[in-house]
């Protein structure tokens, strides 16, 4: 395995004392494993945590700032969280007014936030939990753990965080960040696997001509596997998918989120959101605003994924407000 | 069972569990996300830790702690679910320094029903429910048939084996196996195959 | 080969076609093939163009905006771009107080660039041409065709750029641009080759444990081949060579570039940055500021780069000015 | 030379260069950065478009038309190079339908002067210097010694391959190429394959 890397074990730790190094406006505690606004407790303000596994950078470390996250909690490479660090976490910014834990819906990051939030509740801190599943790659049914979340984490975050740093109440901006959610749907491929630190070598072996379709952030093959095919085609399956799984009419508002995975250069990426322009504007439908880069990663694993949310204008008004965070910054 | 037994299962389950990290987290690649091994190494790891530097006064507070411990170390699904497990196995045990051959039989059903509470498997979806469920079934079953602890912890060992193996023709139905859909099927699962190892510990330190 | 194209052929035009739809703040001429800010010329400001080879995205098109280029010629993948492309673009952005082009040391580069400074003096237009070489890894002698322009470029860019943006005349936008070139320089592994779309096959092979040192942003070989380190060494055998080619004394301020070249994740540049401050710190250089993230790339090369600048205070100053551009925001 | 043979040569030099494509490409990424065969290409199908789309009254033209459409299509060093080669040569070329062969030794020396004061290049940095300098010497010598056309072109392209094949131990000094040091040694020169194409193509349309 090559990776700019010591021991693979030490990865996320020393990680992270690169981006305390990096962000004096971060506070990282290196015991509790978490990161946080320098800032925070801010009395009165809603608290946003967010976390899971480590590899999906910028994701969620590089989205603590103001307007949008005030903690994130890193797990071990692709592995949820423990709910110590997440009640460390949950109690470094709550600033009295409640805090959001936002989960991206995997059983594990499930589980363990649960478990730190039943802990939090027993030393006072109210919780609400946004729980993200806009994956349409995987069916929402009993038959599995239901939608993954995805590149919708990036929109949640984001618009919640806003709403949150305007003086929004709790029950409000975990009412926003779940609407947000709900319109919500993302699909991706992958050409490649990525390889952890710790396994070395590639999750799966994909054969030079085969892709694939609707995979998740965790370096997990998809649905299927197929050929490749042109860029155009593989376009318009993923918002057919998504358009499926959240019908959308001619002349509502959308924010496009064309994502990298990791290895994806950004002129594939921009090509990419030309496609998808494209097959929007001919239905009708309108791109409000829209991010073409790499936000919600997993590793190096070559691949894209698509992420549409119809947005209302107080998501459109709260999406263009100041955010200023590592990973994604404007307005300031 | 007392603590010196409990300890001793214990670091031979870590034992276990370790010298096959790289093992579980292939299963783990193959439908997951790779990091089973790892997970439960590390978990393991501070168990042993665990174990070095404490002194316990009752059986059940060993695996509590135990238990505890793998909540704050493992992460991901397996970390509340064997934590939780542990935990529950730990209080439904007597008070006191050892546990009798029925006292088993109670905290293993209570451990069981912690993980379907929490995680919401039922048999047959693919998970460690798979592995541990028959487990639970064939202690119970050997104890009410007279067995003393080897004999039923053997059958326990044999009956994780064997429900783990049977989880390669399962489709996964719970966790992240099931994002695959019918792919999932024709792999073994992780999870149950680190409970068989769990069980084959407790065969193997009890072994006549 | 596979990536998200049409026909490889296609890949520039299309990216571009991307970028038009992303960025309605940028004007893309599809037929001169440039980027410039909607907003351009602007009587009376210096105009800032640069381009070369496409493939390093976001340089150069994604730092066209307000505080930073006017106008980006992106050439085909890894080809530097030809003199009418760069005479359109320099006409297209010139405000009748001169352009300054920013040219990386590449022979192509160089020539294309010089050419079309000749036309546009033809036409009138004054030109000042900035060269950046920066790369180390490279002897600067009579025996190359000299140092290579890589991470420094970023820097360049940005603070005459703002310098520009201020009202700066051409004579100073080149002269504080060539300070900036002056005062850093880099050095870069690359762990894999990356693939062009026309060629469709890794550039060469790199066994599994072993990486290029001293490598450029062009997918050719670096200057030597070694084995895989941990990352803390190859941080201390980069910063010798770039320490040793523009020595710097304790007290120094520095802004430090870790970029990636495509494919590395951001968890491993901000370890590397960890190890990049504390190896600085050990000498007593200060950092000032620092960016991590994919900035100066080369398609899906796995492998980073490190730049050190040591910075005036006016340096300083004109790197925090706003900027707003697809690639480099903030103060806006 | 005339207009005919003029265009006739282009359009041979053109199909072997994109015929060669991958073959010239392969060379760069050896050295250099794997798009030479790609940028010839693109230049030498433009180069045939220009051709196919032109009526042209001089022979000078022509070869100052295809250096322009050069200049404009390949990018990168070639580009220039190779564009300012041929405009060079077309405008060292007396005005008129055709050229004689002094004419053409006197063109040839043009070109390869355009070559060197854009490039800086000389003998034995490994560059299509390499191929072009012996080139334009062997068919100038043909021709003091009373060869006609078809005979001094072939011993140019002769020339030429032999000092492209000779770049193979050279280690480069200009170019992207001398980045690699003595890395580069060992590997033809691409530039020096191309202009040795293209003196092929000569060879070839006028051979009887
Ligand atoms: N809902 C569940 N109930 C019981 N066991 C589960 C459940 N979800 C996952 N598991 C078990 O957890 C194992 C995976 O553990 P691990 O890889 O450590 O966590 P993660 O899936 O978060 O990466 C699976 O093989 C399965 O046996
Ligand atoms: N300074 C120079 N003088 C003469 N020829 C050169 C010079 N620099 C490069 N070349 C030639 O150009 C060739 C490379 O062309 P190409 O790959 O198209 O451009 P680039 O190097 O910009 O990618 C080299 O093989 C070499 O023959
Ligand atoms: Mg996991
Ligand atoms: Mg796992
Ligand atoms: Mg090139
Ligand atoms: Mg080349």
């Amino acid at each position: 395995m090559k990776k700019f890397v010591n021991d693979p074990a030490d990865v996320v730790a020393e990680a992270l004392a690169g981006l305390a190094a990096a962000h004096p406006e971060l506070r990282v505690d290196a015991v509790e494993q978490y990161v946080a606004r320098a800032d925070a407790p801010r009395p009165g303000k809603v608290a946003l945590v967010s976390g899971g596994g480590s590899g999906h950078e910028p994701l969620h470390g590089g989205f603590v700032g103001a307007g949008m996250l005030d903690a994130a909690c890193p797990g071990e490479v692709f592995t949820s969280p423990v709910p110590d660090q997440i009640v460390a976490a949950t109690k470094a910014v709550d600033g009295g007014a409640g805090v959001v834990h936002v989960v991206k819906n995997y059983t594990g990051d499930v589980m363990n936030f649960r478990m730190a939030a039943e802990l939090a509740a027993d030393d006072g801190i109210t919780v609400e939990t946004v729980l993200v599943d806009d994956d349409v790659a995987v069916e929402d049914s009993t038959w599995t753990a239901g939608r993954r979340g995805t590149g919708a984490t990036l929109l949640v975050e984001k618009i919640a965080g806003a709403l949150a740093e305007e003086g929004g109440k709790l029950a409000e901006v975990a009412a926003i960040g779940r609407e947000v959610n709900a319109a919500s749907a993302s699909f991706a491929y992958a050409l490649t696997a990525s390889t952890t630190p710790a396994a070395g070598r590639p999750g799966f072996d994909l054969p030079d001509d085969e892709i694939e379709a609707g995979v998740g952030i965790h370096g997990e093959p998809g649905r299927r596997r197929e050929k490749i095919r042109p860029a155009k085609e593989l376009v318009r399956s993923a918002l057919d998918a998504i358009l499926e799984a959240k019908p959308t009419a001619a002349g509502e508002q959308v924010i496009v989120l064309v994502n990298g995975l990791g290895a994806t250069p950004l002129i594939e990426l921009y090509l990419v959101y030309g496609e998808v322009a494209t097959v929007l504007a001919e239905r009708g439908i309108e791109i409000s605003r829209r991010l073409v880069g790499n936000y919600v990663t997993s590793l190096d694993m070559a691949g894209l994924s698509i992420t549409l949310t119809r947005v209302t204008a107080e998501m459109l008004r709260l999406w263009d407000a100041p955010v200023n965070t590592p990973g994604l910054r404007w307005g300031v | 069972m007392d603590v010196a037994l409990a300890t001793a299962w214990l670091r031979a389950a870590a034992g276990a569990v370790i010298a096959d990290t790289d093992e579980l987290t292939k299963l783990d690649a193959a439908i997951g996300d790779g990091d089973h091994g790892v997970n439960m190494r590390r978990g393991f790891t501070a168990v042993a830790a665990v174990l070095d530097d404490t002194a316990f006064t009752g059986v059940g507070e060993v695996f509590v702690k135990v238990g505890g411990t793998l909540i704050a170390k493992v992460g991901g699904a397996s970390g509340p679910l064997y934590g939780s497990a542990f935990r529950a196995f730990g209080k439904a045990l007597p008070p006191g320094e050892s546990a009798g051959l029925g006292d088993l039989v109670a905290a293993l059903r209570a451990a069981l029903e912690a993980v379907t509470r929490l995680g919401g498997a039922t048999p047959g979806d693919k998970t460690l429910v798979d592995a541990f469920g028959p487990a639970v079934t064939a202690f119970e079953e050997a104890v009410i048939g007279g067995a003393g602890l080897p004999e039923a912890a053997a059958g326990a060992a044999r009956a994780a084996g064997d429900g783990a193996r049977a989880t390669t023709a399962l489709t996964a139905r719970k966790g992240r196996a099931s994002y695959l859909g019918e792919r999932s099927a024709g792999h073994q699962d992780p999870g149950a195959t680190s409970t068989w190892l769990i069980f084959q510990a407790l065969a193997d330190v009890t072994a006549p």
